[in-house]
């Protein structure tokens, strides 16, 4: 028995041996994002098209001739092994430039080790919390397209061009579904909308009956789906089971994804989505981009993969332009203008946002039409 | 005033009536057993008196105090200490320290000594230690302190228990079945230590099936039966009673 | 207003059925072997990934994928008393290293189910015809999937009643989790009687999986999220005696959760569901003692 | 011949205490306070559960209540810091005595359960009371612990939390060899047999109750203050299940098994975050404290105590020499896994 306990210790100092890697002169970059626990669903996306925008990059000699090396690392969607992680990405692993972490509640509990640290951290989750106008984090860049901006964009489709008059809400338990129901309070009230009945339905949660027969009873005329995608899926489904009539369902970004519209099934027809990317949008740079990654990993893209891919890209863009010094990419970040991503045209905005391309469409016999892009 | 009164004591399991309308009491200074057929109710009245079975109705007095109805550990403090039918010794624990836990209502060092390791804790720990001791010797464990109770044999282990018991200077004693499974020298070392616990004075209600055993120990007997107190009276006397031959010792000449 | 307390009581009961489902296998593991595993859930989880697997993936007929995925979640019942609780009895390990390393286990099991399958749920439409239209009754809707579980749940429990009460295997099972050591002495086989507990209630449990699927998708929220903990809750509201009482220890908290929605909030549903199990459990050992 | 066999384990801890001062990884330095901080937590399950016998699969509450209650009266009210975390503790304190209330009634399996439904409430209410803790949105900002007007280094926490769990470990080793420890014990073995041995079973509850959510509290408030940064993802079931897996691995019986237990769980992870591995290596871990409880169920603790006991004797240096001594080396735990359902007594 002891024999094998400490064969079990020299097999872990092997592996911690196994650690320490060559130094090479390569541009060393981390992705953190999850791969374990509930936001899994988002971490492949990332990391395939985070990894093809470095092929295509080394492919071509990388960055004033040095190969990019990543390191992935999985923060699991939790805040504190987020921490970890990037504690041991910049102070360990001794990284250049940080992708992610890609949850909201994440990147608040970590942008202050990059700032500490003065390393760069371009991230894809959205949610107006940490905002560069909220935390002053000049580190700190953000991806993709604010919520605010979406769900703001979503409310005024709702009531301009649908006639909303008595929304329901149903929002989820994280941060990305409080922050956006918040949001679309305000905005509802800004135009004098009160929405009749509001439900929560936790992460995880299989059953919405009670919560859509309280929304059945307000007879709302619309149904505003504010959660992530098992979630979205349940409430479809349920939606469609308890027959209710003549209300429009319109969704946050997660209801515009495949892992919703796979789940829902055919409840997931007529469901209005506002999404940052879409593989269906007809665009010759969108499809070029859906092709070549279909090709590399046999499936769709979904909105992450779009947002990261544009990321390395740009990054490599700023490096090529003011070189390796991190004060000098940073200045390069803030001052990036137009440049060309995969949905069109890239700046650093105030907010250190590099885009706020939205699109609005619906889902009909397994395809989603677009309705319309917003920039 | 007597020493230990029960009244009208009743316990139900469901529809099971173990102890039914009991009422006996018992001398001061005197051994009391407590006999009758298997099933009788005798643990369950020891239970009852222990407080670790509630009662269904009727009620204990001890030394004029009602004690139905406190829990065990106010009933042990107040001075009726047990040992259980299958032996129950913390068997995490050293023969010494089982003794040692009995000894924890004679602190006055409370938890502040403990955290601050105070002189009066020390002085505290060493007296209880050398009691402990001392009682250990007392049953013939005097060399096994330091022993886990899982290592002693079985006689020992009962011992232990006893003195365990009696490390609450119990005025009232109750045993269930002291002797029971134990061979012949373990017998006698039990047997032995009753009657030499009797010379100090100390009262004992025990419950026993050898009936050697309870001629050799015992000066008053309560029989049971079905619950009930079929008879009472001194061994030789019981010994004649033909009710109690019929319901119990007759049972066991056939 | 009575048509939506009526609803609620519908939906309520159905989702009960199915934690009662999981709480089912869980009073069976315990009736046997007297123990709790944690990764009791886990089972579920591998019992609908296996038949997702062998029904899409591998192209097998809907019947076929069920016993075969059921075979080989008995098959790691197996694996679980050869290589965790074997070597722990050996070890003297109490229950509570038992807990933990079930626990651990269903970590490690989830973990290698997204190493094999992904995190993402996966579509597996069209089973026990979920996405059919429902019967209306009025205004009340009723999922033919909530009938299908219910008519499984009856056969299942009149089965398990007969197995118990009528076939000595049965008796043996409860004999050895009584007393182990007088069953070994009435000559039953203990080691093979504790490998067909381990195997029963997995597999028992892996179906449950399967059922849960038009519900919980295949999905890891099968072998981590709340249910597992639901499951020992309709355990224990059952008594840990009898597997039908788990059923309706299941209903009555699917109940609970739908009229807290009803009536208090959707926000504080699972508040007031714990709240309600720690005053049962509470009272119900008062009542015993 | 005593005081030469405690040479060694001082060593040990010496060798651990200067770490930080020869390495200067920030990262291993983090990773060494979140373990002093679990082994905390640790070391009050085993006061709980290792020496009391009362199982709790909800201590992320404590942790949580702990670390938000400090959070609270920093930011919101102003307290300094370390008024904050003993509050936080104090806090739990009581929190800690209303749930040693169930234990009165429910023990083993039952009262898991009681806990882990107790862990979920205060969860749910510190996801969903968003005017007090923010809710999901995270509760940033909290100030560092300071020395005077510097905030402290992440070395000079590493030394505060040493010594605070060295207080803690002393308190519980004093404890143990109290008549108030063997109380405990006697308890976790036979709590009738206790009662009737004149102890009042129900005080001793609510103390180890009380004590290990104090534990629970002040390791939640340093906790705060390291990471400057709370959400409610850190105070899940999982995180309780992995605190009592640190308990059960370090050895549930010795005093020292929560801090063994702390510093192993929290290492093993970190230790295979090796590139390449992002979703292998919670599987490796999980896998590994599993294959840790199943080879040593009584813990790696009292594991190693034996080995140097026997190493001790056949040195010729083991004092009393004897393979058994009384206190946690291996006793296992009293219940087997199988048929130690004491039958009634009647």
């Amino acid at each position: 028995m002891r024999k094998r306990f400490l064969l079990g210790i020299l097999v872990l100092a092997i592996l911690s041996a196994s650690m320490v890697s060559m130094a090479a002169p390569v541009y060393k970059i981390a992705v953190v994002a999850p791969f374990t626990g509930s936001g899994s669903i988002l971490g492949d996306y990332i990391r395939n098209a985070f990894i093809m925008a470095v092929e295509e990059i080394n492919a071509k000699g990388g960055v004033r001739g040095r190969q990019i090396e990543y390191v992935i690392y999985d923060d699991a969607a939790a805040p504190a092994t987020a921490i970890n992680v990037v504690n041991k990405a910049i102070l360990n692993d001794k990284v250049d430039a940080m992708f992610g972490p890609n949850m909201s509640s994440c990147v608040l509990a970590v942008h202050d080790i990059a700032k500490a640290n003065k390393v760069p951290m371009l991230v894809g989750a959205t949610s107006p919390s940490f905002g560069f106008d909220k935390v002053g984090n000049e580190w700190l860049f953000r991806l993709r397209a604010d919520d605010e901006v979406k769900v703001v964009n979503l409310v005024k489709y709702a009531v301009d061009n649908l006639g909303v008059k008595k929304p329901a809400i149903i929002f989820g338990s994280t941060d990305y579904c409080v922050v956006a129901k918040d949001v679309a309070v305000d905005e509802f009230a800004k135009r004098g909308i009160k929405p009749v009945s509001m439900q929560q339905i936790k992460e995880g949660e299989k059953d919405a009956t009670g919560q859509l027969l309280n929304i059945r009873q307000a007879a709302p005329d619309a149904l505003i789906g504010l959660t992530h995608e098992p979630e979205a899926a349940v409430i479809m489904r349920q939606f469609r089971q308890l027959g209710f009539r003549d209300v429009d369902v319109l969704g946050f970004s997660a209801w515009g994804v495949p892992a919703f519209t796979d789940l829902a099934g055919a409840a997931a027809d007529g469901v209005i989505s506002v999404q940052g990317f879409t593989p269906e949008y007809q665009d010759p740079k969108v499809q070029e981009f859906v092709q070549k990654y279909q090709a590399r990993w046999k499936s769709l893209p979904s909105d992450p993969a779009q947002a990261y891919y544009d990321g390395m890209y740009l990054l490599a863009n700023v490096i090529e332009k003011v070189g390796f010094e991190k004060e000098d990419i940073r200045k390069g970040l803030t001052e990036l203008k137009d440049f060309p991503g995969v949905q069109g045209p890239l700046t650093c905005d105030a907010k250190h946002n590099f885009t706020n391309f939205s699109l609005i469409s619906q889902f009909k016999s397994g395809t989603w039409n677009i309705i319309t892009a917003i920039r | 005033m007597s020493f230990l009164k029960l009244n009208n004591l009743t316990r139900r399991f469901g529809g099971l009536v173990a102890v039914n309308d009991l009422s006996f009491e018992i001398a001061e200074g005197k051994v009391t057993g407590l006999i009758g057929p298997n099933g009788s109710g005798k643990s369950t009245t020891i239970n009852l008196i222990s407080g670790v079975l509630p009662v269904t109705s009727g009620s204990v007095e001890f030394m004029g105090h009602r004690i139905t109805g406190k829990s065990p550990h106010a009933i042990s403090r107040m001075g009726i200490a047990r040992t259980y039918q299958q032996i129950r010794v913390f068997e995490s624990l050293t023969a010494l320290e089982n003794v040692q836990v009995a000894r924890a209502g004679m602190y006055r060092s409370g938890l502040a000594d403990v955290l601050l390791n105070t002189g009066k804790l020390k002085r505290e720990e060493s007296r209880e230690r050398d009691k402990a001791r001392e009682l250990l010797e007392l049953v013939g464990l005097g060399k096994k302190g330091d022993e886990m109770p899982r290592n002693l044999p079985y006689g020992f282990r009962r011992c232990l228990e006893i003195a365990r018991a009696l490390a609450l200077e119990p005025k009232l004693l109750l045993l269930d079945e002291p002797a029971a499974g134990m061979n012949r020298d373990e017998f006698m070392a039990v047997t032995d230590l009753i009657l030499r616990l009797r010379k100090t004075g100390l009262s004992v209600l025990l419950v026993e099936h050898t009936m050697e055993f309870v001629e050799t120990c015992v000066d008053h007997v309560v029989v049971l039966n079905f619950g009930q107190k079929l008879a009472e009276g001194t061994f030789h006397q019981i010994e004649q009673d033909p009710r109690v031959i019929e319901a119990y010792l007759g049972k066991e000449e056939l | 207003m009575l048509s939506l307390v009526i609803q609620n009581a519908v939906a309520g009961s159905a989702i009960g059925l199915l934690y009662g489902l999981i709480g089912l296998g869980v009073v069976l593991f315990f009736q046997t072997t007297n123990l709790m595993n944690f990764a009791h859930i886990s089972s579920a989880m591998l019992g609908a990934y296996l038949c997702y697997t062998y029904t899409v993936m591998w192209k097998l007929p809907f019947a076929l994928a069920i016993v075969m995925a059921v075979m080989s979640v008995a098959l790691y019942g197996l694996l679980l008393k050869r290589f965790v609780y074997a070597p722990l009895a050996k070890r003297k390990g109490g229950r509570l290293e038992f807990i933990i390393a079930t626990l651990m286990l269903s970590v490690f099991l989830l973990n290698a189910v997204i190493v094999v399958w992904g995190g993402v749920p996966l579509p597996f439409q069209g089973l026990f015809g979920s996405d059919r239209f429902p019967i209306f009754l009025g205004n009340v809707v009723i999922q033919y999937h909530s009938l299908f579980v219910l008519a499984y749940i009856t056969v299942f429990v009149i089965a398990l009643q007969y197995f118990f009460t009528r076939t000595m295997t049965g008796k043996s099972l409860r004999a050895v989790a009584q007393n182990p050591r007088a069953a070994r002495l009435m000559g039953i086989n203990v080691d093979r009687m504790l490998n067909l507990s381990f195997m029963l209630s997995t597999g028992v449990t892996a179906l449950a999986g399967i059922l849960l699927i038009p519900v919980y998708f295949v999905s890891l929220d099968l072998g981590s999220g709340i249910i597992g903990v639901k499951g020992f809750a309709c355990a224990v509201m059952g008594g840990m005696k009898r597997p039908y009482q788990a059923l309706l220890g299941g209903v009555l908290i699917g109940l609970a959760e739908n009229f807290v929605v009803l009536f208090v909030s959707s926000t504080y549903r699972d508040v007031i569901t714990f709240l309600f199990l720690i005053i049962f459990l509470v009272l119900r050992k008062q009542a015993e003692a | 011949m005593e005081r030469f066999k405690k040479v060694i384990p001082l060593l040990a801890v010496a060798l651990f205490l200067v770490i930080p001062l020869v390495d200067d990884n920030q990262y291993h330095v983090y990773m060494l306070n979140r373990a002093l901080i679990n082994c905390m937590v640790a070391t009050g399950l085993v006061a709980l559960t290792g020496f009391a016998g009362q199982m709790s699969l909800g201590h992320a509450a404590f942790y949580g209540i702990g670390a938000y209650a400090t959070a609270l009266l920093t930011v919101r009210v102003g307290f300094p810091v370390w008024l904050g975390i003993i509050s936080a503790g104090a806090i739990c304190l009581l929190v800690g005595m209303v749930l040693s209330l169930p234990s009165f009634k429910v023990s083993g399996f039952y009262l898991s359960l009681v806990t882990i439904s107790f862990g979920n409430i205060v969860w749910m209410l510190i996801v969903n009371w968003h005017s007090l803790t923010r809710g999901p949105l995270g509760f940033p900002g909290i100030p560092s612990i300071t020395l005077g007007t510097q905030p402290l280094s992440r070395v000079g926490f590493f030394y505060v939390s040493a010594v605070v769990l060295g207080l803690m470990t002393l308190a519980l080793y004093r404890l143990s060899r109290s008549y108030i420890g063997r109380g405990m014990k006697a308890m976790s073995d036979d709590e009738q047999a206790t009662e009737t041995a004149g102890i009042d079973t129900k005080r001793m509850k609510v103390l180890v109750f009380s004590l290990s959510a104090l534990y629970g509290g002040i390791a939640g408030g340093l906790y705060a203050h390291l990471s400057n940064f709370l959400s409610p993802e850190s105070f899940v079931f999982s995180e309780s299940a992995n605190f009592v897996a640190m308990a059960v691995v370090g050895g549930l019986r010795s005093i020292y098994g929560g801090v063994v237990g702390g510093l192993v769980v929290t290492i093993i992870p970190e230790l295979l975050r090796v590139k390449g591995w992002e979703i292998y290596y919670l599987m490796g871990s999980s896998l590994a404290i599993l294959l840790l409880v199943i080879m040593l169920p009584s813990g790696i603790a009292p594991a190693v105590q034996n080995v140097y006991n026997r190493l001790g004797a056949r040195l010729g240096i083991g004092g009393s020499g004897s393979g058994s001594n009384g206190n946690g080396s291996g006793n296992g735990s009293a219940a087997a896994v199988r048929g130690d359902s004491k039958s009634g007594g009647r």
